[in-house]
């Protein structure tokens, strides 16, 4: 059971991917643990979401808030504020 | 009923609105607003493919509910665009003034706030966005 | 700067909406309202050729002094339309989207209460003023 | 000293005039007063403004008030609430 994680804009270029497969651990339930979690991986993750204010998350393609709880096999993407229009 | 595209190829305004005025007596307002490169040579518009048009869609169907309008069309580019090439179109019908204009003025601020699409400058800059954006999304009660 | 014109003529927004692009690269926002004949075979507008002309001018000077726009165009048709044909047409562009959807709406609210046209339907009846559009030009603080 | 008076649509149709001369009496010194004057002249002036919430007027070619004091060489047109746009 894995999660894909989807990263655009600046927060994919910090990190260095586009996407990759992801396992969710038992002891991360939310999105903001996810992105706790994620940031302490290491330099590029640590730059991409240190700055919390500046980002959003969608779920299965639908826009969440930090609190948004987690299923094992969701689509989470991770992106700075839309900019389109 | 608003119809929606997400593309890379440039859109052809006048078709649309031929379309939209087409076979109907009853349209009494027709507004558009097309968004443009402003200022640099050219902006890349990343997006998120799997999310832009369902989102888009989305916003469709919530102004459909929201306003008293006929008809709409919804084209949204990405790629690499030059300056004043047209980014985004938003055309609404119907037959009073008022919906469609307040129709079109809420689907650009949830646009603005909501569709999965970055802009790149050509020197790598990404395009912030504007506080006044999320304020502007925020006044129609999201 | 916003040109005016009052005419028979059918126009070609296509046309207008290129003409105001052209050359420039600080367009952002292209916002366009055409109103439309609705419900009725024919519509005939009278006007009062000395006046319309000049009181629609006086209020694209008004729109340039309230908005910051960067230009447009406004398009007033006279004599005998069928239904769907073109009205009248309102396109302004500005850098931000904001100033070109007010400054649009506040000309069609302004032309709806201000400039002398008159519509007479094919059986002789004289289209009602609404109560609302003199509620939508008081708006604007006239 | 004459006045040029314009009527239009079906202020127009019921006083069956487009345009007249009118050499402006002392007495009438406002347009509400001329209002009143044309109002007496005969049928067809009296069903086209009786009703004057429903009567407007320009002066030289701009929106006035019933108050606004004319001149003898004014055009004065006088017309329904305008329903273009």
């Amino acid at each position: 059971m894995t999660m894909q994680l989807l990263y655009f804009a600046w927060v994919r270029e910090r990190i260095g991917l586009a996407e990759e497969i992801f396992a969710l651990p038992d002891t991360v339930k939310t999105v903001a643990a996810l992105l706790d979690h994620l940031a302490a991986r290491g330099d590029g993750y640590a730059a991409a979401l240190d700055d919390r204010a500046a980002i959003r998350v969608a779920v299965n393609q639908a826009h969440v808030a930090e609190t948004f709880v987690l299923g094992p096999q969701d689509e989470v993407a991770i992106f700075p504020p839309v900019t389109g229009g | 009923m608003i119809s929606v595209s997400v593309q890379r190829e440039p859109f052809d305004v006048a078709a649309e609105m031929a379309r939209l005025k087409a076979h109907r007596s009853d349209i009494g307002a027709l507004v558009t607003f097309t968004g443009l490169v402003r200022d640099v040579a050219t902006l890349t518009l990343e997006h998120y493919p799997a999310m832009s048009l369902a989102e888009i869609n989305r916003l469709a169907r919530e102004a459909e509910a929201r306003f008293n309008i006929i008809g709409g069309t919804i084209i949204h580019r990405f790629g690499t665009l030059a300056t004043s090439e047209d980014i985004v179109l938003v055309a609404i019908t119907s037959r009073h003034r008022e919906p469609a204009f307040q129709a079109a003025s809420f689907l650009m601020d949830w646009l603005k706030t909501k569709a999965p699409f970055w802009k790149q400058e050509a020197n790598g800059a990404w395009v912030m966005a504007k506080d006044e954006d999320a304020v502007a999304g925020e006044k129609w009660g999201v």
